[in-house]
């Protein structure tokens, strides 16, 4: 009994757990909106539908997490999306083994966060000019690799793949789910139990005491660029799984995607603060509304100018209540 | 006390414009305390930051325990046992006192972080501080000089040889004074060395052996303390004789000029009532935390009023924002030079210029740039503004300097009130004295000088009258004649009552 | 897109191989080789983008003829993204660039006229290939979106008539809003169903982005529909690999052609695409260009460069 | 003569200066560059063509530099500039008179201005996710103005229009040349001479210390993100001009330009630094580099990677020449 209470009062004392209860809520409300606009919504199929569709929002909501709670940001995401997408697909066009190019394509792409965290940290360059750099270059590496045409399809051999990646399901779950549960396991432990996760807090949160502190700022902001990188490449992946070919625009956007999730979840996007947990459920809020929009039958316009606005008031509801506290203990 | 454990020759170190060192020697011994000395910019922090790897030194040569580093670095400098306490704060403010304390040396078992052990070592180094804080509060949430706290038992936790402190108590009441000096005495016996700096010379009797004085980056000469004298340090110090500490003007107390009536704002300003009258100095004495900056920015409309009058010149004013207390006549020099003083990136002339933009400007608001150089010139040369020209970045002017522009920019106009909130922190005798003189200069003008200090000697020495205020409200007044630092001292304290009341 | 003014003959009648077989040249050819030695032309393609297949067939439609008649300088501009303000940048440019001629792609029929307007008095010929704008060009090369897209339907219909269906809910991914020749295949298909009893949802977006468009027709099969419209490339793809994994009877139809959508049609999850002859437009369209730089006059004629449908038969 | 040195001395005085000439140098040597890869680019016709090219991205480049040197960022940009297309375009079909039109469409998109600078200044939303929102919700509104579709053409009446915004010349330079010059002299007369400039200034520089000095942050802060509305909407009714027609995309990603036109021309993503000067050089690069590059035949692909490439190098010039002395002297 008391063991229990002690955990639910350490579970509210993780950092930014509160906002994550406050969208959890938020979830919950639009779920049961949604499933009250239009049944099919609430069916089993589309729950499992949903939640494929929600796993790749989560895997660059961890990336741009990461990236986020060091104080920076990865504009990267989306075309580091297309070139994984691009050059898995033209490896096994050429008829590279699929594993072997999954090998390569992920190599490739961390080599962009190595760049990120390089520029950012070591070259001190704003993170919004150096990844609005490397995302340009990142799309051109995604057109290039094919010499500028989408490929053709992967073909059959592709199909151990496509199934691990997209088509397959384990367990009563799609594979997309797995890989995304997971990865968000790993990376969830790494933030919140290792060194490398406190110094990533640490640098979000105050980059001179960290360095004082000895903490190795390059190493560590590079190691949150490269996970960044690393969730896009799986995400390119899948996509590619999912399409059986490369499209070079693959991902456009992503990056945003990843901003709203994370922010949505409670990261601030002024470093030192969010944990994993958020991310999830801004990841789930954002697939569910556009999963439940188009059940719903909104048109474009509608959906955009809601979710615009969900944005905005997730994260107006987060600043009073953050700043509430502070303030008033501040003043008393 | 023995042999030389830190051997420091010949060292130099330039930053573009400034030589910050120049040819300098500095030597420790196992188990004394050293105050290192020197008005703002002479050169005490880079020195440190030099000898605790931060910065790289250009020439000159580092022995600690005999053998000569050439290579420092923060690790380096951690693993010879030197660990420093900056002068600015330097806190994650999103991490836990424990997190923070152990920050870049954090204790794994199989690469997973030991929280619960963190937490238990970090709760004993608090403990011998007298601190009762729990491990696992945010830091951001902490005071200010909780902060300081917090980043001195970082210090200690290393159990540091060599113990090097910038500035510590800047930030501190003197309860949390009392138990630094307490553990500085005691990692003393214990053979540990301590480089201690400080602005405040009254405290050194109580700690210091020995005295390191630098000026203008260069090395002027060592002394145990013992064997001189704070005049001697003073004038070593400043190059100088500096005649009095605290140059008063006596003026003839006039008419009423401003009167705060019952003001409430939050928790930390109940019920303050004051007046100020041309020809006097009011000081507003207290410890850290008081709710003495909290009441300035309450008058001068940054922060919300709940209730109260303010009454100038005999009519009451409606303050709502600062741009409605500057129009009025009523302008403050804050706190923080750094976070709420300056625009670090923009220039001399800018940031004189900011909060005079209605003088400067014409009726379109377009800025008269010959009004602009007029006043600005008239600023530095009136405050003596140390700079090759006005358009340098205020930022990299040197505190004490920084401070005058603070000041400055309020000078420009003629204001009926100027309230001065901790003007003298952390910058060197000289500069206090000019600040000093300056207050003077605008008593005898007839304007109202309110006047928040945590130095009792200060507030002693500059004002003609002292409000004393404890948790947020105002506790004792006194013509500063009749005032002793025990009077104040209980007054400053008198929450203590409050809390035995309650209880 | 669907700029065209006379209606063309109905898309069913050009057949897959007879379109292929483009190089046979026609009569004025003769006439244009006479004219290569006399001087050089410059013929500039402009496309929407640089992206899809599509726009490299044309493209490769048009090289062929400038090797064939050896006195075009030929270029390839396009926008990095499709955009109506950056397609009349390229226009500009060309007409700065002194350009005889230009083989346009009309983003949309309204938005160049004006810069076409000043390309033409510059001196400039206009040509259309694959969509033409609300001005007068020389001649052009373009599918009729409008009636390929009531192929499509057509094709739908009888398949789902076939099956035994007469009523039901069928879902639309296009593009966006904002791509002529994508709506226009939108209205022409849902003029296919006009008088059925079929229910057309609201049409959803994908920016042709084939893992938005898996998405969007798997919520379409998820909520019951029987049948669902690709209208590009990107879209079809997604379609088809929706219907391939949800594995039920839904009937998809599409357009363009590439590799993995044929596939999709030989493996059954896709029932037919509408697959446009690219090459067509760029070859005819050059030949065209330098043919009327010699003096020649086409009047404005508009040639539907058809559309093959191609399902698991003709394969 | 003295006279003449004092001037130049008193330019170089001026803060960002130095930047500036650096990027103008390298300005100079692209125009080289494309100008010896085609003789065409050096044409009389093709600058005028590309003076008109850059006009556009020099007026966002304007809008974004006010918010940058706030300290904040205006990723709404964009989607205004849709809707000011839309808006106007569909009013002139609904037959309103053009110059009415583009009154109703300027003020609304200073609506969207106002509601940034209430967003970010007053509800201290941070910058990047309350424009993240208006961007979306104005895309949305471009979308749903003529009911999720293009308009029609605007039609002969409009012919004054087109020309006013992009057809005609004045002087023997393109209208849209003139706009851009004319809005230039204002917005950098105001933001270098007056009052508010300077407040624009101090605050980006230190938000606090601006507050206590008596500026007016949410005020000073929604001017600045009026007039990059402003500037948005100016380029929304140019695209409409030029096209004849309201297009809902139109504008997309038009945010990003301006950041590195703003950026590439010496503007602090971090606030309080920058001059309007630069911007402009920095839309030039930018202009030549999109120009060149298709007259050099470049692929998408590659022209991707070059204009990524220069972003990244010019902001790492900029970070090298300012940090380059004391990294130096750290190092002895
Ligand atoms: N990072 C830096 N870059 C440039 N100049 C610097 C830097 N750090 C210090 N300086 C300059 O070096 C000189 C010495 O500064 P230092 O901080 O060591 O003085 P200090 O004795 O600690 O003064 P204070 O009592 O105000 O702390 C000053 O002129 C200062 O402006
Ligand atoms: N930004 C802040 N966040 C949280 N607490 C704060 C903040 N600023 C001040 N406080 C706390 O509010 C209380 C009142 O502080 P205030 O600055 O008014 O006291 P003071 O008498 O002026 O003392 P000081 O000498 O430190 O200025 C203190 O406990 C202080 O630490
Ligand atoms: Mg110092
Ligand atoms: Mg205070």
């Amino acid at each position: 009994m008391e063991n229990r209470q002690n955990f639910l009062r350490r579970m509210m004392a993780v950092r930014g757990m509160g906002q994550v209860l406050t969208v959890t809520v938020g979830l919950i409300v639009l779920c049961i909106v949604f499933g009250i606009l239009n049944p099919t919504f609430a069916s089993s199929k589309n729950i499992g539908n949903l939640l494929r569709q929600i796993a790749p929002i989560i895997l660059i909501g961890i990336g741009q997490s990461y990236v986020l709670i060091t104080g920076n940001i990865d504009l990267s995401i989306g075309s580091v999306v297309g070139m994984s997408c691009m050059i898995s697909a033209t490896l096994m066009t050429k008829g590279l083994n699929p594993w072997a190019a999954v090998l390569v394509t992920i190599f490739c792409c961390l080599l962009v966060g190595v760049v990120n965290g390089q520029l950012v940290a070591k070259c001190k360059l704003p993170p919004f000019i150096a990844t609005l750099g490397t995302m340009t270059i990142a799309r051109g590496i995604a057109q290039i690799v094919n010499n500028n045409y989408n490929t053709d399809s992967i073909g059959d051999a592709a199909k151990g793949f496509r199934d691990f990646f997209y088509y397959g399901k384990t367990l009563g779950l799609y594979n997309t789910i797995w890989i995304s549960i997971i990865l968000w396991l790993i990376f969830n432990f790494l933030l919140s139990k290792t060194r490398t996760g406190r110094h990533i807090y640490a640098i979000g949160s105050n980059v001179e005491a960290a360095k004082l502190s000895g903490v190795g700022i390059v190493g560590t902001t590079t190691k949150a660029y490269i996970v960044s990188a690393f969730c896009a490449s799986v995400v390119g992946l899948i996509i590619c799984a999912t399409s059986g070919m490369g499209t070079m625009d693959a991902g456009n956007m992503y990056e945003m995607y990843a901003v709203a999730a994370s922010v949505i979840g409670g990261v601030s996007t002024l470093g030192g603060q969010g944990i994993l947990l958020g991310t999830v459920i801004g990841a789930a809020i954002w697939g569910v509304l556009q999963n439940g929009l188009q059940f719903a039958g909104a048109p474009v316009a509608i959906r955009n100018i809601v979710i615009g606005i969900i944005v905005v008031v997730s994260v107006l509801l987060d600043v009073v209540v953050r700043t509430g506290k502070p303030r008033k203990a501040k003043k008393g | 006390m023995g042999e030389y454990i830190v051997e420091v020759s010949g060292v130099s170190k330039g930053f573009p414009g400034v030589l910050a060192l120049d040819n300098v020697n500095f030597n420790l011994k196992a188990g004394e305390v050293l105050a290192l000395l020197g008005e703002n910019g002479a050169g005490k922090s880079t020195l440190m930051k030099i000898l605790s790897g931060i910065y790289e030194k250009d020439s000159g040569t580092i022995k600690v325990f005999g053998e000569e580093v050439h290579d420092m670095s923060p690790k380096k400098a951690q693993e010879l046992g030197v660990a420093i306490i900056h002068q600015e704060l330097n806190m994650c403010s999103h991490l836990t006192v424990a997190e923070n304390i152990f920050l870049g040396r954090e204790k794994t078992k199989s690469g997973i972080l030991s929280d619960k052990e963190m937490e238990k070592q970090a709760k004993g180094i608090l403990d011998k501080l007298n601190m009762d804080i729990s491990p696992d509060t945010v830091v951001g949430d902490l005071a200010v000089s909780k902060q300081q706290m917090v980043e001195i038992a970082k210090a200690l936790s290393t159990n540091a040889k060599i113990l090097i402190m910038d500035e510590p108590t800047s930030a501190l009441t003197s309860k949390e004074i009392d138990d630094l000096f307490r553990i500085i005495r005691q990692l003393k016996s214990e053979g540990c060395a301590i480089v201690y700096i400080s602005h405040r010379l009254e405290e050194l009797q109580h700690i210091v052996d020995r005295v390191t004085i630098l000026r203008d980056g260069q090395y002027i000469t060592s002394m145990d303390f013992g064997d001189t004298n704070l005049e001697e340090i003073i004038a070593n110090m400043v190059g100088r004789e500096i005649k009095e500490k605290f140059p008063r003007i006596s003026c003839k107390k006039g008419k009423k000029i401003f009167e705060v009536k019952n003001l409430n704002a939050g928790k930390m300003v109940r019920d303050v009532s004051f007046e100020l009258y041309e020809g006097e100095i009011v000081g507003i004495a207290g410890l850290m935390g008081a709710g003495r900056t909290e009441t300035t920015r309450a008058i001068f409309g940054v922060d919300a009023k709940e209730s109260g009058e303010i009454i100038l010149d005999g009519k009451p004013i409606t303050i709502n924002k600062p741009m409605d207390a500057i129009r009025a006549g009523i302008v403050l020099a804050p706190e923080d030079r750094k976070k709420d003083g300056l625009c670090t990136k923009l220039s001399i002339r800018e940031n004189i210029a900011l909060p005079n933009l209605d003088i400067i400007c014409d009726k379109l608001g377009i800025v008269n740039r010959k009004k602009e150089k007029v006043m600005t010139q008239k600023a530095v040369s009136d405050l003596r503004i140390k700079t090759p020209n006005t358009e340098i970045n205020a930022g990299s002017l040197s505190g004490g300097n920084q401070q005058k522009v603070v000041v400055g920019k309020w000078l420009a106009r003629n204001s009926r009130v100027v309230i001065f909130d901790e003007p003298t922190r952390g910058i060197d005798v000289a500069a206090k004295v000019e600040i000093y003189n300056l207050m003077n200069e605008l008593k005898r003008q007839g304007i109202g000088v309110l006047f928040v200090s945590s130095e009792m000697p200060e507030v002693m020495g500059i004002s003609d009258k002292i409000i004393v205020m404890c948790d947020g409200k105002v506790t004792g007044e006194m013509i500063t004649e009749e005032a002793t630092q025990d009077a104040i001292l209980k007054y400053a304290t008198s929450f203590e009552k409050k809390v035995a009341a309650e209880a | 897109g669907c700029g065209s003014k006379e209606t063309a003959p109905a898309a069913e009648t050009s057949t897959a191989p007879a379109a292929e077989e483009t190089a046979q040249a026609p009569a004025e050819e003769a006439a244009a080789e006479e004219t290569a030695a006399a001087e050089s032309y410059k013929v500039y393609l402009i496309t929407m983008d640089q992206m899809d297949q599509h726009w490299v067939n044309v493209d490769g439609g048009c090289k062929k003829a400038a090797e064939e008649l050896g006195n075009v300088e030929y270029k390839w501009l396009a926008p990095d993204v499709k955009d109506d303000a950056k397609q009349i940048e390229c226009i500009n440019n060309a007409v700065a660039d002194n350009a005889d001629a230009i083989l346009l792609a009309a983003n949309g029929p309204d938005a160049v006229t004006a810069a076409l307007e000043e390309a033409v008095a510059a001196g400039v010929k206009i040509i259309y290939v694959d969509s033409a704008a609300d001005f007068e060009g020389e001649v052009t090369f373009a599918t009729d979106n409008q009636a390929a897209g009531k192929t499509a339907g057509d094709e739908m219909l009888k398949a789902l008539t076939d099956k035994g269906i007469t009523s039901g809910k069928i879902g639309v991914v296009n593009v966006n809003a904002a791509t002529a020749s994508c709506v226009a295949r939108e209205t022409g298909f849902r003029s296919a169903f006009e008088g059925s009893d079929f229910e057309i949802l609201e049409t959803q977006y994908s920016e042709g982005d084939a893992a938005k468009s898996k998405d969007i027709a798997a919520n379409y099969i998820t909520s019951g529909c029987v049948g669902i419209f690709g209208a590009n490339e990107g879209s079809t793809t997604g379609v088809g690999n929706a219907i391939q994994e949800a594995g039920d009877d839904v009937i998809g139809v599409g357009f363009d052609k590439s590799d993995t959508i044929l596939s999709l049609i030989k493996d059954g999850y896709l029932l037919a695409t509408m697959a446009q002859n690219p090459d067509v437009m760029g070859y005819e369209g050059l030949k065209a260009a330098v043919a009327v730089l010699g003096g020649e006059s086409f009047g404005g004629a508009v040639t539907d460069t058809g559309v093959s449908v191609i399902t698991k038969e003709g394969l």
